[in-house]
């Protein structure tokens, strides 16, 4: 077992380690599980970036197999995984100290910090996987891991959103489970992902389709692709750090990834064109996209407008997988990297606000700037990166995708994305001004311990959203290892 | 269809085995006493003895108990025989069972009639006490 | 000497639970009564090893058979042994045992008195003996009489409760049962009219010469068979003794009576169509799709009518139904995926439903509320006693990493191997379902704000070691499951008759 | 109406029944199968076999003394059952000692 195949493993195991430990603390000892939590998710991430040097490096990528049940549990790393498992094993990181300042008057901390941790090796899992059914396996744990995250406060709003979660869901799910069953059978039971494609070419184009849109369907539940959103909106009423990272970061582009394997692992840049089914999703993207940033525009509730603006964010990167060209998939790669780290600041400013002030609704923010002005600073820089102004990194990604739109000839989608970045600025740019031009009775409140484990983080994510803005060539050697991997150039 | 009609009837005996089968069944599906239902268990096992019975003869054969004196002699099949003294015990045995659980529930409900019990037991089940 | 042992050991393992179930109403006057009841474990515990050695014996030197009294095949009784068997043996053990080690905790206090505890021991007994019977007898009209007492020892243990709505059950569940013998031995006179044999091998030799002479006695007779098992194993329509029986019954009794009663039939039906009859003439007679038909039904109608319930007990029961139809749509199916996935089923379904009978039994027991809709924070009172259960969901849903999705998967492979996608739709279906019905109680166990503070329920220690037995059986079948699948495939193999085993 | 419905379908079942009937072998005739290799051992052997006249007794005690030895069980199992259906008092509420 090499370094990399161990590492693979510990950077999963250290975090259910954790969640284990975590579990078995009994409920006084507060500080000792703020430790554990961050700790486990640090070196897990420390763990994932070794390996990205190590892979960068060399070009050559680990790869763990075990039998189970005629299937193979198949952990291997390859620039997309590793993409997905960087960007959410960092961000775990800087959302773990953000909970533990907003979680500090919670009751539930030992359950909540449980499935916190349990959540993230699972969605290394995913980033990991190696076949198909090691990816549906941890697919679906992600959900059962989330659910009591999501259902955290017990209300009757949460557990009702809960429901619709697990819903929706499984019934994705299902639609991956007869998507692989289907495959199996087409393949005669190759579910590597490498090996995929070649054991597809004798399929007929009409099965192909169908199978296409079993996986489509079945990922575009969490990837919240229009009409398949319902359960995001409502999922908005867990804690904010969950709704940050989890349905602003990992298991959306859980969702998103799939999708991404779906095109690019499982049928290949070669057959989705041969399928000509391109039309179709661009006209579903295209109309996700605007639809959602005109649904966010008329939420008052902040985070329920994130939400939306969520769905929207999510439909350009799959907008640019679709495209099947070069540059759309390096802007895919970098909206999903720049879109995960700015919405998470959105969310943690959010947070912030809800809980030093303990409003949730966008009318009545105003003069919140004055009293949290870093929080609200942070939240209009980004709210601008959101919106694809020059110097931040949202700027870049939405570069790439009219980019590559235009190599694909489909100049239409250049009035999509601009469209919509206008409908960005409308529903973001208000906030910021009503925030530090509006008037509010609200007094300046002395900073406690908990507002500044939230802010930190809040602060060097923001940080590096203005940071990719100057310098997008960082991210350039993943994206373009992700980019030859899918396309012989 | 001349045939198919003298074979059933020189097969007779499976004939009236299987009516009685159907017969006990309906018994004990139909009627709501209880202990008619056991009856029906009966009649319904007895069909069965007279099926195997009927299988193991043969025409002329005689009881399978060895007779040194004579050599001519056929018996008929002493296998069902052996076996449906096994069925009797068990139906005895299922018989003894349904008729304790039947005085086990006239001591409950005071009657021996199904169609009594599920209305006393919806009854009580309205009113939300126990039955004991 | 290993071999007279290994010989030996087949019966050996029948006859020491008969003993031990006949000494049993015996120790009501031992002090301890404790010690009557873990000899009861202890002696399951020994036949589940006897199971695991005997399993091992027939993987490593191929099926055996064994004549009691000395009397070869066609004249006396021949036990055969061979994976099947061993197959059987194991879940039986596996499951027979921590569920005699979770009665055993309070069960004076569960049946009423001492004696009363002590013949539900030897009932209990009596039908794992009849259960390890059927599972190694070749003989068709031994079947019979391991399938009375089994049914006589399961109608008695569910009215072991004593009130009135147990007793009605029980004399409910024992017509139909009884009926279903009716047509059990039937089924096996009209064999004996059509091949003078009982042996099942014996049988399957005079069928394979002479089956095309009477193709509709033939029919009949297995369809006799099938109305009959069908009964007592609750295939759909023939269901309706199992919901009550299941769900007014104590915990022990329904887990025993779901998990391991039903299973029993389901061996025997398998043996009587796969060995005594044959794969090659069943898949010409139209039965095979018949049961594929109903266990489709069952499944989907089972589910539905589990979701309708409010009782635990009651959902728990019908979700057995549901469950039973995954079994019969593979034996229906009749290929090699499909019979894998029928004995795995019969595993996982029996463990895992075990599980949360026995979990349901202690959380109803402690909070003293039976609907599911009043358990709001019982999670939060018991949390190892819901967890279990909620390990016990999961698989019954078929998650991976479960021994559900083991089971559920063969049966898929073994659907789209006969081209039945139809078939495909209803397992997934299925699965949906299960979430649909189970999920719940889940939430709210766990997230449900309870109205008023529940009370804090201290389980005892022997019940949840028997449940995290379970719970452990569960979880290593679904994550490593290569021994218990190459004996399932070697049992689906043999059924089949594709190769002589080495 | 639950009584007309069974009538019709025991009908239908009786009219399949009666076909497969036609099919079985004829009562009675020495050479069915059941009077086989089976039935010949029984006759001719059980004296020598197990040294008694009467052939159904040899297999009751003797070939298929497994079997009777169940069928014992049989009985002890409903002996025991009604034993535990008809023993009275204490119902459900513990040992009252």
């Amino acid at each position: 077992m090499s370094v990399g195949v161990a590492l693979v493993l510990a950077s999963i195991v250290i975090t259910t380690i954790g969640a284990i430990w975590v579990a078995a603390i009994p409920g006084e000892a507060k500080t000792q599980r703020h430790c554990i939590v961050v700790g486990a998710a640090l070196v897990s991430a420390a763990m994932v970036w070794y390996l990205l040097y190590l892979g960068l490096g060399s070009g050559t990528y680990p790869a763990f197999r075990v039998g189970i049940a005629s299937l193979s549990l198949d952990l291997t790393l390859d620039p997309l995984g590793l993409t997905y498992g960087i960007l959410a094993s960092t961000l775990w990181v800087f959302a773990s100290i953000y909970s533990v300042g907003y979680m500090e008057h919670d009751t539930k901390q030992r359950q909540y910090f449980t499935f916190f941790l349990v959540s993230a090796g699972i969605t290394l899992g995913i980033a990991f996987s190696g076949n198909l059914f090691t990816f549906y396996l941890f697919y679906e744990l992600l959900t059962f891991a989330t659910y009591p995250l999501v259902v955290h406060s017990g209300t009757k709003d949460a557990l009702e959103a809960g429901r619709k979660y697990i819903r929706y869901s499984l019934v994705g799910a299902s639609f991956i489970l007869a998507a692989i069953v289907m495959l199996w059978t087409l393949t005669g039971g190759v579910l590597d992902f490498s090996s995929i494609p070649a054991a597809l070419a004798t399929a007929s184009s009409g099965q192909l389709r169908i199978l296409f849109f079993l996986f489509l369907i079945g990922f575009g539940v969490k990837a919240a692709i229009m009409p398949l959103h319902g359960w995001l909106p409502s999922a908005m009423v867990a804690p904010t750090p969950v709704s940050a990272l989890l349905h602003a970061v990992a298991v959306v582009n859980a969702g998103v990834f799939g999708v991404l394997r779906t095109v690019y692992s499982v049928f290949g840049v070669d057959l989705v064109k041969s399928l000509s089914v391109r039309p179709i999703l661009l006209v579903l993207c295209s109309v996700t996209i605007i639809l959602g940033s005109l649904i966010a525009l008329k939420q008052d509730v902040l985070k329920r407008r994130l939400a939306y603006s969520t769905i929207s964010q999510l439909a350009y990167i799959l907008l640019g997988a679709f495209i099947l060209h070069p540059l759309a998939l390096a802007g895919a790669m970098l909206h999903m990297i720049f879109h995960s780290t700015l919405k998470i600041v959105l969310f943690f400013a959010a947070g912030i606000v809800a809980e030093e002030t303990g409003y949730l609704k966008v009318s009545e923010l105003g003069g919140t700037g004055r009293i949290l002005p870093v929080t609200m600073g942070s939240f209009g820089i980004i709210s601008l990166g959101m919106i694809g102004m020059l110097p931040l990194s949202g700027f870049w990604s939405k570069y790439y995708l009219m980019r590559g739109s235009l190599a694909a000839d489909a100049w239409i989608l250049l009035v999509v994305l601009l469209l919509s970045g206008l409908l960005n600025a409308l529903y973001f740019i208000p906030i910021t001004v009503s925030a530090f031009t509006g008037t509010s009775d609200l007094k300046p409140r002395r900073k406690t311990k908990a507002l500044l484990f939230m802010l930190v983080p809040t602060v060097i994510i923001a940080a590096f959203g203005v940071i990719f803005g100057l310098y997008p060539g960082l991210t350039l050697p993943l994206v373009d290892a992700v980019v030859a991997q899918f396309f012989s150039l | 269809m001349g045939e198919f009609w003298s074979r059933i009837l020189q097969n007779y005996p499976y004939v009236f085995a299987l009516a009685l089968f159907a017969i006990g069944i309906y018994t004990i599906l139909t009627h709501s006493n209880l202990f008619k239902k056991v009856i029906g268990i009966n009649i319904m096992e007895g069909s069965i003895y007279i099926l195997f019975i009927a299988a193991g003869n043969v025409r002329g054969g005689v009881a399978p108990i060895l007779d040194m004196t004579d050599t001519t002699l056929t018996y008929v099949h002493p296998l069902p025989q052996a076996l449906m003294l096994t069925g009797i015990v068990v139906s005895v045995s299922v018989t003894a069972l349904s008729l304790a659980l039947i005085m086990k529930l006239y001591r409950f409900y005071g009657t021996v009639d199904a169609k009594e019990i599920m209305r006393i037991r919806t009854e009580v089940r309205a009113n939300g006490a126990r039955i004991s | 000497m290993a071999l007279a042992f290994r010989d030996n050991l087949a019966v050996l393992v029948v006859v020491a639970l008969l003993s031990t179930a006949y000494i049993m109403p015996l120790l009501t006057k031992i002090r301890r009564f404790r010690v009557a009841e873990y000899f009861a474990v202890a002696m399951l515990g020994l036949a589940l090893s006897g199971g695991i050695y005997l399993a091992r014996e027939i993987l490593l030197h191929g099926t055996f058979t064994y004549a009691v009294g000395g009397w070869p095949a066609p004249w006396g009784i021949e036990l055969s042994l061979d994976a099947v068997s061993g197959f059987f043996l194991i879940t039986i053990g596996v499951v027979a045992t921590p569920i005699m080690l979770y009665a055993s905790v309070d069960l004076i206090k569960e049946v009423g008195s001492r004696s009363r505890a002590a013949w539900f021991l030897t009932l209990f007994l009596l039908l794992v003996a009849a259960l390890c019977g059927l599972a190694v007898t070749g003989d068709l009209f031994n079947i019979y009489v391991m399938v009375e007492v089994a049914t006589i020892a399961s109608c008695a243990i569910v009215a072991a409760r004593n009130d009135a709505t147990s007793v009605e059950a029980t004399f409910k569940y024992l017509m139909l049962a009884t009926i279903g013998s009716g047509f059990v031995l039937l089924g096996i006179g009209f064999l004996f009219v059509l091949t003078g044999n009982l042996n099942m091998n014996f049988i399957a030799q005079e069928l394979s010469m002479s089956w095309q002479k009477y193709p509709t006695a033939l029919w009949v007779c297995l369809s006799f068979f099938m109305v009959g098992f069908g009964v007592k194993s609750a295939l759909f329509p023939l269901h309706v003794w199992l919901p009550d029986a299941h769900s007014t019954a104590i915990a022990p009794s329904s887990a025993m009576l779901s998990s391991l009663a039903i299973k029993g039939y389901i061996i025997a039906l398998l043996k009587v169509f796969y060995v005594a009859v044959g794969a090659k003439i069943i898949t010409r007679l139209p039965i095979t799709d018949i049961l594929t038909l109903l266990g489709m039904v069952a499944i989907i109608a089972g589910a539905l009518f589990a979701l309708a319930q409010d009782e635990l007990k009651r959902r728990l029961a019908f979700s057995t139904i549901s469950q039973v139809g995954y079994i019969f749509l593979g034996i229906g199916l009749g290929n090699i995926h499909g019979l894998t996935g029928t004995f795995m089923h019969i595993l996982s379904h029996a463990t895992t439903k075990a599980l949360l009978f026995l979990a349901a039994g202690a959380m109803i027991k402690h909070t003293g509320k039976s609907r599911i809709s009043e358990m709001a924070g019982v999670g939060a009172a018991m949390p190892v006693t819901v967890g279990a259960f909620a390990v016990g969901s999961l698989s019954m849903i078929g998650i991976p990493l479960f021994s559900g999705f083991v089971s559920k998967w063969q049966l898929l492979l073994g659907s789209l191997a006969n081209g039945n996608y139809l078939a495909v739709l209803v397992l997934v279906g299925g699965s949906l379902l299960a979430a649909a019905y189970l999920l719940p109680v889940l939430r709210m166990a766990f997230f449900e704000r309870p109205l008023q503070k529940p009370v804090v329920a201290n389980v005892s220690y022997v019940q949840l070691a028997a449940l995290l037995f379970l719970v452990v059986v569960i979880i290593s079948v679904g994550v490593v499951p290569d021994g218990v699948l190459q004996l399932a495939s070697e049992a689906a193999t043999a059924l089949l008759g594709l190769e002589v085993l080495p | 109406m639950a009584n007309k419905v069974a009538i019709v379908l025991l009908v239908c079942i009786g009219m399949v029944v009666l076909l497969a009937i036609s099919e079985l072998p004829l009562y009675g005739s020495p050479d069915t199968p059941a009077q086989n290799y089976v039935a010949e051992r029984y006759i001719q052997g059980a004296l020598d076999d197990t040294g008694a006249l009467n052939m159904v007794a040899a297999i009751v005690i003797d070939y298929r003394a497994y079997d009777t030895l169940i069928e014992t069980t049989v009985l002890f199992t409903a002996i025991i059952a009604v034993f535990l259906v008809l023993k009275k008092g204490t119902e459900g509420k513990g040992e009252q000692k």
